[in-house]
């Protein structure tokens, strides 16, 4: 299947896009997608980032399904 | 009263007028109204910012600070609340955000406006940029200083 | 920066304008803006004001809230703070009193205007007549109760 | 010496006047111009009062000299 991944702020300067598609297994997982992730794009490793899934904070066991909306959260800071 | 903002964006690209957040929810059942407003500075540690630009992912935004409204509703007795964030690009010395919190006493509102903005800054999918004369970086992510090309 | 109020009076018989105070403290330097409004409230312990009435000890009010200003400039770093309080007649929703506090960060922006808040209601020599269909009364004075004659 | 004595809020209203003119023997304190005042209106001895001498809040032991301004405050209640 594949899944929309949204990039902001430094990710989306660094990436020189703001969304990567990728083919994920059935099965898969917020974890699994970030690794996946970071095996195609290894500076991800090097920065903080958190999930969101369909807008809200994921959990690294909540699975991903085919229409979900994932996106890459840098550390915020609004205000 | 949970339900005053539910219809209103929190996030907007104009100019923050404080007057009319306030207008959304003083009434003459009102003792107190807190405000608090964040404002683009000219100094980020030493160097000097010649404008700030505010990213959001909008939707998640929106909805998380709606939710935060909600939650100061419902913790401090009486609180009605109404905040908006700017995004884009914010000049100096323009408000980058505003939160207003109106209720009979002004324990519970200064309490739901330090709540609000204290949450919003924390959980807000929002990122600024600093935009210095020669370069740019994002505020809390070391290696996104971006220098600009003459 | 404890110069900045000096020679302006913190008591008026005019509406109060925040904006005009917020202009009085903001600089691009500053960060956090936090204010307070007490405005006139339509009920008191369950019972239906119509106006209230603001008497002043006037020379002494103001020499005290511009020591109690001082003092939030000196507690609360690069705080900068305007305030003014309402005389005479004050109708339901008006402002009787606001505080601005500008500072660099939000921490000392909200203490500074809680502070400043907080003192002028404990030792400013300032009362407060509630108006009722009936009569009126010193806010605190039991005994003042006053029928109006019809 | 006669000292002048400000009135303020209910007091006022309780006097009818806004300030009342006393006289004192030199010597006099605070705490004597008071004890001078509610013999003459045994009415304040019910109601809270503080006193200020030339506009700030003044100590019972504080003397009292001619031409000073004192005033009769009741528990504010501004703001």
């Amino acid at each position: 299947m594949n899944v929309r991944v949204l990039l902001f702020a430094g990710l989306a300067q660094r990436a020189g896009v703001r969304e990567w598609t990728i083919e994920l297994p059935s099965g898969a997982t917020v974890t699994t997608l970030r690794a996946a992730l970071e095996s195609l794009h290894p500076w991800l490793r090097e920065v903080p980032v958190a999930m969101a899934r369909n807008q809200a904070m994921a959990r690294g066991d909540e699975p991903v399904a085919a229409g979900d909306e994932l996106a890459l959260l840098p550390p915020v800071s609004g205000g | 009263m949970g339900t005053t903002h539910s219809n209103r964006s929190h996030l907007t690209r104009s100019a923050i007028e404080l007057a009319r957040l306030v207008a959304q929810v003083a009434t003459v059942d009102d003792g107190a109204i807190c405000t608090f407003v964040g404002t683009a500075r000219r100094n980020s540690e030493g160097r000097e910012v010649n404008l700030l630009r505010y990213e959001a992912y909008p939707e998640m935004a929106d909805q998380e600070i709606g939710a935060i409204v909600a939650e100061a509703e419902r913790k401090f007795s009486g609180a009605r609340i109404a905040t908006l964030h700017r995004l884009g690009d914010c000049p100096l010395g323009e408000a980058s955000v505003a939160v207003v919190a109106a209720a009979p006493h002004r324990v519970e509102a200064f309490a739901a406006c330090r709540y609000v903005i204290d949450e919003i800054k924390a959980r807000a999918p929002i990122w600024k940029q600093e935009q210095f004369r020669d370069g740019t970086a994002w505020v809390g992510d070391p290696g996104s200083f971006k220098p600009r090309i003459p």
